[in-house]
């Protein structure tokens, strides 16, 4: 069940509108439920090649020699493509915004650094010819040691995995290893607290799975251009990145796409396009690259992985006085978009709420992994769950409920942020009222009368002593940090009652109120 | 055998748009000589409504109805630059681009409309069903096509517009990290309520209620698909989803759909969910995007409903019944909290 | 080379295809080879297949029941005969894999798969090899044992006694993805009880081990107990005794181990969950 | 390579190709015949994606041998319509708004209706259970489940 409550914000919204609000349906959905919406995937082309690529076996290791001669013989093998043929074989995605080294190859040539890197591509007649092209491909490998964590890959002496980053952390305004952030004095803000926690969380990487794989077919135009069909998130950076790699003028690539079978960011990163115009350019033939299965799911990039480390400094009455992270960022063995993530993560702390006094430390770590990418929030996602583990602790440890918790904290208009700009256009109170009051979860009422708006705002309601003594023992499993403590708070006075469990599930969901608008829901018709 | 229940909560906000900015995106929008209008992108849909959105933000700007407006996406030779479908940019920064195409489609459309009407622009209006009239005067009217036929054939103009959207891109001060990530927020807040086996560690969802801001609704059904689903994600990136179980030891790696764990139709629950409306002033129509958020506040949601239910505090994801089981064992056994 | 397919009218035909040619491999339902072919093994060159009519045949006399190999877990599903095998057919794949999915491939299912091969371990069936010196009969048991060393062993039949009353055969499948989900692990059980107690309980594994095996420590331990808590109790404790499950993307061994007893505990006793 | 004749039925009309050894119902369906309905989402068997029907039971062309299907009639999702008209199931999605990037959709179609064509009033758990092979990465199945049962009282209500 979906409901619009139109009366909260009324006064800053003009809904007197006649298409937008209207639940129109989807100008793709025929296609969709006919089957005849149209991927990549969808394009026959008369005499299409098949293109398949090698991939290490090994996670860290030099290459010494790569043997040709008996793929080269193999039936049905056009054209076998290695780093050498690859015009610029070396880029870093966001070279196109101006960030970061070139430090990844197309085909990789004297070294691999992950485990399923490509190292050389067969375009065939069919898959099969290309399957067994590369089961004739030999490579005289020369083991290196490796890197799988994060911390050990920042300690000194650990192996070099990225050349162009030699301290395996990416570099921040040509001096730094990490992204800073500095808002007040947090020692004075911990000096200051009630009670200190510290903590670690960890994110864990995320394969994107769309029902679609990431593939390409580009082939010969009539004009001396080549057309690419494909499953990319963003045509003109994937055609710019080709244009780039391939060293030709961009006009020279005419890249159709725009329906894809899913994405959540793992279709950004134009793996599949240098591969299958190449391939074209060198045989003169349309050329597949579509990647399998399981090649998407062990060896394209996932969600980065994430270490953060969160230490907070809060008072007796639940205002949060300091809070500070270190986030390490698991990129994998080359850059593409994590470096990006790390700012990203940076400019999001310390959450959606006013702490006077933050320190941010953010790396982005080379490992030996399978190269990270973008995922739906990244340099949020990992970050908000450390978060909000973190908050539901500290209302723990300091008695409160962890709504009123979060409304305590919460950041409202005109608040400073500790990226140094005014909060604006804020909304995190409202929802948290209206979640509460959805799911029947008492808070107070000084709570309910809480607003955003700066001028509306009011007092920030102090919390009432602790219900109980707080518990000061960390109960995770997880191998936490130290909770040490100032002298303990208070006797407990007036004691809030607790608020009640909330009712049995089999009641039905409130009415909507202040003339709230429902919409036919995808909940609609659940039947059990 | 015990299996206790729990509730958790969670509340953040989301960036809009490419941190920093300095992320462009164009749009071309013109009339046929019928008054029916075509949107050019290079904009990609993955299933998030792109082509509806776009469509739904050029009718209501043109003032004509949605049936009279295509999204045509993404051919490089026909749609403008796209930065691309990431980052929650697409309704903000397609969506501005579009409308400031379609505004100026629409100021051509209604000079054509004032001449042949022989009326000053300012008196006339549309009435978003496929006309233009004269302020006050419903009578003296003409319609789209009228106008595009005399428009093309008579007046000799183009029923056309170009719009671009850019966020200047913003410094970072790399001692303070001061910087301008991003001009508009999201908001979220999500209750969780799980049902944990404390012998197996096994952990159902049992229901969730939520509250979204997203600046403006432009699709409430579109709206709906990115909350539901993305909550979905939430629920698989909090117990399900890893491509390495053993993290940081990259060994045994799924690599199919059986082994890559997200939940079946069989592990979803009921979702109640509220939007809110506080427009953003730079976004269209006030529109903000739900598309990335919707997933983040379900896994912390999760992992202290956890805690609510059994006492065991997950701060490693993703939370499977190994870590749950193995937390309860060092804590000598469940340890139900206050129930809330 | 690419790929032939050889198909055969008879299992000697097909058995001395199979031996002769390394490249060759039998395609039953095609769950296991045409996904390795799509996933470019290009070590099968050889495709080879067997229509025989008695390959899909159910043939059921008294308490005695032959499954041919060919018969599908859908197939399996639409036999009134075979209804204490709906469990575990139903909770193997989807619809569609189980139209496809074959009883003689389910044994060659790899750990965590092959949930079939549990409830037939439980329910000492014995299987009918073709092999190049000819058919013969030999326990499941047995033949899991040997699977991985005999290529070219062709499955004909399995065959198994029918548990005298519903209640005499259970089996639980412990996913983590519902509906369909692979295994953490499954058990089967199949017990008959004389005057209360349990006599010849078996007791069958899946993802315990790299195939299939028997709890044999917990059902001496189940031996003459009565079905109760306290009955049941030291079966529950040697659950995991001669178990050697993996770690893998779907649960760890320490996690396997750990909960088998309390799934076992809640078979017998009949508790959901 | 060595080609096999295969002819069947596909969507109600005779077909003849010749197949390459060890081709999938997939290849034959979506390079042979044209059929671009049936989507390759893994060639495992795990995803659903490409689910059709043969001679009205559920499979997944990518694992199907293509010469298994010598004289059978095979139904893809690219046949559901009847002329312009949507069958109820597509009338279903579409109102639900059960799709998103839509590459499911098709798979998605065809094990709904190799359950509708046994079973037109099916309950929530079996509708779960007729796509639980079926992978959808955007919607989270709520508006999927809800469509098919939607699809049933459709149907119910013309006859």
């Amino acid at each position: 069940m979906l409901e619009l409550r139109k009366d909260i914000f009324a006064d800053e919204r003009d809904d007197n509108l006649k298409e937008i609000g209207k639940p129109t349906q989807r100008q793709d959905m025929l296609g969709h439920v006919t089957a005849t919406s149209v991927y990549f995937n969808d394009h026959k082309l008369q005499g299409m090649l098949h293109l398949k690529v090698l991939r290490s076996p090994h996670s860290h290791a030099r290459i010494r020699r790569i043997d040709l001669s008996e793929a080269e013989r193999s039936p049905g093998v056009r054209r076998i493509i290695r780093g050498a043929d690859v015009p610029h074989n070396l880029n870093t995605l966001l070279s196109l915004i101006n960030f970061g080294k070139d430090d990844e190859p197309t085909l990789a040539v004297d070294k691999v650094r992950y485990k399923g890197e490509p190292i050389v591509a067969v375009v065939a007649d069919s898959q099969r010819e290309a399957f067994e092209a590369l089961a004739k491909i030999r490579v005289d490998y020369e083991p290196l040691p490796t890197v799988f964590d994060v911390e050990e890959a920042l300690k000194p002496g650990a192996p070099v995995i990225n050349e162009t980053y030699p301290k395996n952390t990416f570099t921040y305004h040509d001096i730094y290893d990490h992204q800073k952030i500095r808002f007040g004095d947090v020692e004075r803000g911990f000096a200051a607290a009630d009670h200190i926690l510290e903590q670690r969380y960890q994110m864990s990487p995320i394969e994107h799975a769309p029902t679609e794989t990431n593939g390409s077919i580009a082939a010969p135009d009539t004009n001396g251009r080549y057309v690419v069909y494909t499953s990319t998130q963003a045509l003109f950076f994937s055609l710019d990145t080709c244009a780039k790699i391939l060293d030709v003028p961009s006009n020279k690539l005419h890249f159709i796409g725009g329906t894809v079978g899913g994405g959540f960011g793992g279709k950004v990163d134009t793996v599949t396009e240098p591969l299958s115009i190449l391939g074209a350019m060198l045989t003169g033939r349309p050329v597949r690259y579509m990647i399998g299965r399981e090649e998407e799911m062990l060896y394209c990039a996932p969600r980065g992985a994430e270490r953060i480390f969160i230490k907070d400094g809060i008072a007796r009455d639940g205002r949060i006085l300091a809070r500070q992270f270190r986030c390490l960022f698991d990129s994998g063995a080359y850059t593409r978009l994590s470096s990006y993530a790390a700012v990203k993560c940076a400019a999001h702390l310390p959450g959606p709420y006013t702490i006077p006094n933050v320190y941010a430390e953010v790396y982005c770590i080379f490992t030996n992994r399978v190269p990270a990418t973008a995922m739906r929030g990244f340099g949020v996602t990992a970050v908000d769950f450390a978060i909000e583990c973190q908050m539901d602790k500290l209302a723990d440890l300091v008695g409160m409920d962890p709504m009123e918790f979060r409304l305590v904290n919460a950041y409202r208009d005109g608040d400073m942020k500790a990226h140094r700009r005014e909060a604006k256009n804020t909304a995190l109170i409202e929802c948290v009222q209206v979640a509460a009051e959805k799911a029947k979860w008492r808070i107070r009422d000084d709570f309910k009368r809480m607003s955003s708006l700066k001028e509306a705002g009011g007092q920030r309601p102090t919390a009432p002593p602790p219900v109980r003594e707080p518990i000061l023992v960390n109960r995770s499993a997880g191998q936490q940090r130290t909770v040490y403590d100032r002298p303990a708070p208070p006797p407990p006075e007036p004691i809030r009652p607790p608020p009640p469990a909330p009712p049995p599930l089999a009641q039905p969901a409130p009415a909507p109120s202040h003339g709230a608008i429902r919409f036919s829901s995808v909940f609609g018709g659940r039947r059990r | 055998m015990a299996k206790l229940r729990g509730r958790g909560m969670s509340s953040m906000n989301y960036p809009i748009g490419m941190n920093l900015g300095g992320d462009p995106s164009q749009a071309l929008v013109h009339s046929n000589p019928s008054g029916k209008f075509t949107v050019s992108l290079s904009s990609i849909d993955l299933g998030q409504g792109m082509k509806s959105v776009t469509r739904q933000i050029c009718a209501e700007t043109l003032g004509v109805p949605v049936e009279d407006v295509y999204v045509d996406t993404a051919d490089s030779d026909t749609g403008p630059h796209c930065m691309g479908s990431f980052a929650s940019r697409g309704t903000h920064r397609v969506g501005n681009a579009v409308m400031a195409a379609a505004r100026e489609a629409r100021g051509v459309m209604m000079e054509a409309a004032a001449e042949e009407l022989e009326v000053n622009v300012a008196d006339l209006e549309t009435d978003g069903r496929g006309n233009i009239h004269v302020k006050g005067a419903p009578h003296r009217s003409i319609s789209t096509k009228d106008v595009a036929i005399a428009a093309q054939f008579r007046q000799g103009r183009t029923i056309s517009g170009r719009g671009i959207f850019l966020v200047p891109l913003s410094d970072v001060d790399p001692e303070t990290g001061e910087m301008s990530p991003a001009t508009c927020y999201a908001h979220a807040c999500l209750v969780a309520e799980v049902e944990v086996d404390d012998e197996t560690g096994e952990v159902a969802m049992v229901r969730m209620d939520s509250a979204y801001e997203l600046g403006r609704a432009l699709n409430p059904r579109l709206v709906e698909q990115q909350l539901v689903g993305g909550a979905w994600m939430g629920i698989s990136h909090a117990l399900y989803e890893t491509p390495e179980p053993y993290y940081p030891d990259p060994s045994h790696g799924p690599r199919d759909f059986d082994e890559y764990l997200m939940p079946g139709p069989g592990d979803i629950c009921p979702h109640d969910i509220t939007v809110l409306e506080r427009p953003a002033p730079d976004g269209p129509f006030g529109a903000k995007g739900p598309g990335e958020m919707c997933a983040n506040p379900v896994m912390p949601a999760i992992a202290n409903a956890i805690f609510n239910a059994v006492g065991v505090r997950m701060d490693e994801l993703p939370i499977t019944p190994e870590k749950v089981l193995r937390a309860i064992k060092a804590q000598g056994g469940a340890r139900p909290q206050a129930r809330r | 080379m690419p790929v032939t397919v050889k198909t055969f009218a008879t299992p000697t035909e097909a058995a001395a295809a199979l031996s002769s040619d390394r490249s060759a491999c039998y395609i039953g339902g095609g769950t296991l080879v045409m996904r390795a072919l799509n996933e470019g093994d290009v070590s099968i060159a050889t495709i080879v297949r067997l229509e025989d009519r008695s390959l899909t045949q159910i043939r059921a006399s008294g308490a005695r029941i032959t499954i041919g190999a060919g018969v599908t877990l859908s197939q399996i599903l639409r036999e009134r005969e075979l209804s204490f095998l709906h469990a575990p057919a139903r909770l193997i794949g989807g619809p569609a894999v189980r139209t496809n999915a074959t009883v003689g491939g389910n044994l060659f299912a790899p750990a965590p798969y092959g949930d079939l091969a549990v409830a037939l371990l439980a329910l000492d069936a014995t299987v009918s090899v073709m092999s190049g010196y000819g058919a013969r009969d030999m326990a499941l048991e047995e033949f899991l044992a040997s699977r991985d060393r005999s290529p070219g062993a062709l499955v004909l039949s399995v065959t198994c006694d029918r548990p005298p009353a519903p209640e005499a055969f259970r089996f639980r499948k412990v996913a983590r993805v519902k509906p369909k989900g692979v295994s953490v692990l499954s058990i089967a059980v199949s017990l008959s009880a004389v005057g209360g107690r349990v006599s010849g309980p078996r007791i069958a594994y899946g993802a315990m081990a790299p195939t299939a095996i028997r709890a044999k420590a917990a059902e001496r331990a189940l031996e003459g107990k009565t079905l109760d808590e306290s009955g049941i109790a030291a079966a529950v404790a040697a659950a995991a005794e001669g178990t050697s499950p993996a770690n893998d993307a779907i649960a760890s061994a320490w996690y396997r181990r750990e909960v088998v007893g309390v799934h076992l505990r809640r078979l017998l006793l009949g508790q959901d969950g | 390579m060595a080609k096999t004749p295969l002819q069947f039925r596909h969507n109600g009309r005779e077909v003849a190709i010749f197949v390459d050894g060890g081709m999938s119902l997939l290849s034959a369906l979506r390079d042979e015949i044209g059929d671009h309905s049936p989507k390759f989402g893994c060639g495992q068997g795990g995803c659903g994606a490409c689910t059709v029907l043969i001679d009205g039971e559920p499979v997944l062309s990518c694992i199907t041998l293509a010469e298994t299907v010598a004289g059978k009639s095979i139904e893809t999702a690219d046949g559901l319509k009847t002329g312009p008209e949507l069958h109820p199931l597509q009338a279903a999605f579409m109102d639900n708004f059960a799709a998103q990037c839509g590459y499911c959709t098709p798979g998605m179609l065809m094990a709904a209706k190799a359950l509708f064509d046994h079973n037109p009033d099916p309950s929530r758990v079996e509708v779960i259970e007729a796509i639980s092979g079926n992978i959808c990465r955007c919607t989270g199945y709520e508006s999927i489940i809800n469509a098919v049962l939607a699809a049933a009282r459709r149907t119910e209500r013309r006859a």
